[in-house]
């Protein structure tokens, strides 16, 4: 690294602001330590943190001043810092938390992180290197007018899961209000039982309501089979019947199957 | 002109990228530091090498513009690729599958509401293609048939079990976490490159 | 086999004809009266072929197939003809994909994690370029989902296959830490969100 004039070696004076941050946008707050790493030439695993620390609050108060957003993620890492400082300023005692007398750095998190970040952008610096299709390579994306027709109708489809879902919540966007529930975790598996119960109840006459919750017996499980035949209920694809008070109750499937 | 680039690989690769044939005059307009009749004979020299190097295709003329073809007598290997054309998925058959798998078991009706448009003919094809089946009637009056995904739509999908869908939620907090796609900043030249 | 027409221009003509990376093992189902031997001659003898003959296009191996595309230097003539503006990458879209492409299967609180900002937008955004995709959810509690690189990713970036990532190197140890390789579990629960 070219060392830059206009900065002196390592950290002028300790009432100095004028320590000039180049406004330049950075990616985040590992990418703005980075660079005050590099700048100031200082070792990655020996970083002064007092001295980073200050430069680093001196660039957020100057993005402040340039009324620019200081995007959350920038005071956490500020708060991050100050804690490290803090801690650097107590004697360094074992890990009473282990045996052995290794000391553990109050900085050591960060710098992993630091060079994790680093080495990520340079692999972000080599993919973009290579040689990228539409800017530096170019290739054929269409077939000839005979062979481009549509595929026949039993051809499987090529989509991936990520379409599906953001189909489904263009749709739910544009649906009317009140047509539909929160989609959340639960309410899958509850699909997933309705399936199996229908499923089950196929081509029988009617099954023991308690045969519906024989499977693993997870607590889920039992709370989804039970949604489930409620809905099935709501639904009216499924009937309930008791012939005794605490009798048992038999379901049977309220589906006039297709004949196939 | 640059040293080890001849005009000939640049109209090649011109006519290769282009998925029409390309005129003459517009070939000259996009390579307005070349003159007419050097392009001319760039195209000539590539016509003449296709066939004397016994390549796979050809430089033809159609339709008053220069195209890169098979040839002919290569037809009946070409035929061959159209079995192995992977079935492509209009959005409209998107998102009724999307319904279906949400919110099934679910009736026609049900998600010709959600989508504001008939829907028979795109049951009929994920019917065709056994992502979805038709798990029973309703036992309500008009006896409306209830349909389901298959076991077909989890391989389509490498999903172990439905409850393996992405919930909707976390879909949604993709979108709605801040503005800050990546909105490349506007290049003042509008030529350069970010890197 | 017809009598004047050559293996080399049969595969030539296919991939030619195709519109994204054709792999050997298609080219053999295609091909079935042909030795998958001889037709991998065919490929090694039509990629040295568009090297000697100073040709405009190059045979490369990309997302594991076979296709032609124009050479690079050729790519500012090339994109005088194009419409569309070329592809272009945001620094912290390529970070995001790289961080993706050497960790997948990974979550969003590991990338989160890794980059130290949100990356929700980002990850939307590479999800509908369709170069990232969700692959499933992680066994942990909260089953976030986890995002891996997909085909298209490849192609964009000319890469044979994901062992043909450039390397990245290695990290030195920090002098107190243990015997960590350079895949170090992140220090998350897997159910916190870091912001």
């Amino acid at each position: 690294m070219i060392p830059d004039p206009d900065q002196n070696p390592l950290f002028p004076n300790d009432d100095s602001t004028a320590c000039l941050v180049s406004t330049e946008a950075f990616e985040g707050p590992l990418d703005l330590l980075l660079h005050l790493i590099k700048k100031n030439e200082v070792d990655i695993y020996n970083i002064p943190i007092a001295a980073i620390s200050r430069q680093y609050l001196d660039y957020l108060d100057l993005m402040r001043e340039l009324n620019l957003d200081v995007a959350g993620e920038f005071l956490v890492m500020a708060s991050t810092l100050i804690q490290i400082k803090s801690q650097m300023l107590l004697p360094l005692s074992p890990d009473p938390e282990t045996d052995d007398d290794q000391v553990q750095d109050p900085r050591a998190e960060l710098v992993r992180r630091l060079l994790e970040y680093d080495r990520y952008r340079e692999a972000s610096a080599l993919l973009a290197a290579r040689e990228i299709l539409d800017r530096d390579v170019f290739a054929r994306k269409f077939l000839p007018p005979e062979l481009d027709i549509e595929a026949p109708d039993d051809a499987l489809p090529e989509i991936d899961l990520f379409e599906l879902v953001d189909a489904f919540r263009r749709i739910l966007a544009k649906a009317p209000k009140d047509s539909f529930h929160e989609v959340g975790s639960e309410n899958i598996s509850i699909a997933d039982r309705i399936a199996d119960i229908l499923l089950y109840l196929e081509g029988k006459e009617s099954v023991e309501f308690e045969e519906l919750f024989i499977g693993t017996n997870t607590r889920e499980f039992i709370v989804a089979s039970f949604l489930a035949v409620l809905e099935l209920c709501k639904l009216r694809m499924i009937k309930l019947s008791q012939f005794e008070n605490y009798g048992s109750i038999f379901v049977r499937s309220a589906i006039i199957q297709e004949a196939a | 002109m640059m040293s080890d680039i001849s005009l000939k690989q640049i109209v090649e690769s011109i006519i290769f990228v282009t998925d029409s044939p390309l005129t003459l005059d517009r070939l000259c307009s996009i390579l307005e530091e070349f003159e007419r009749e050097e392009i001319r004979e760039a195209i000539a020299s590539i016509t003449a090498d296709c066939r004397a190097n016994g390549r796979g295709v050809e430089l033809v003329l159609v339709a008053g513009g220069y195209q890169f073809r098979s040839r002919p007598e290569l037809a009946d290997y070409i035929r061959r690729l159209k079995r192995v054309k992977p079935a492509r998925f209009s959005p409209s058959s998107l998102e009724t599958l999307a319904i279906i798998a949400y919110r099934q078991p679910v009736t026609r009706a049900e998600i010709e509401y959600l989508r504001g448009v008939d829907s028979g003919g795109i049951l009929k094809s994920l019917l065709d293609k056994k992502l979805i089946r038709i798990i029973g009637k309703k036992d309500i009056p008009g006896k409306p048939l209830i349909y389901g995904t298959t076991r077909e739509f989890m391989e389509t999908f490498s999903l172990k079990d439905l409850a393996s869908l992405p919930t909707l939620r976390e879909i949604e907090e993709l979108a709605d976490s801040g503005d800050d796609t990546d909105q490349v900043p506007l290049p003042l030249d509008g030529t350069d490159e970010l890197f």
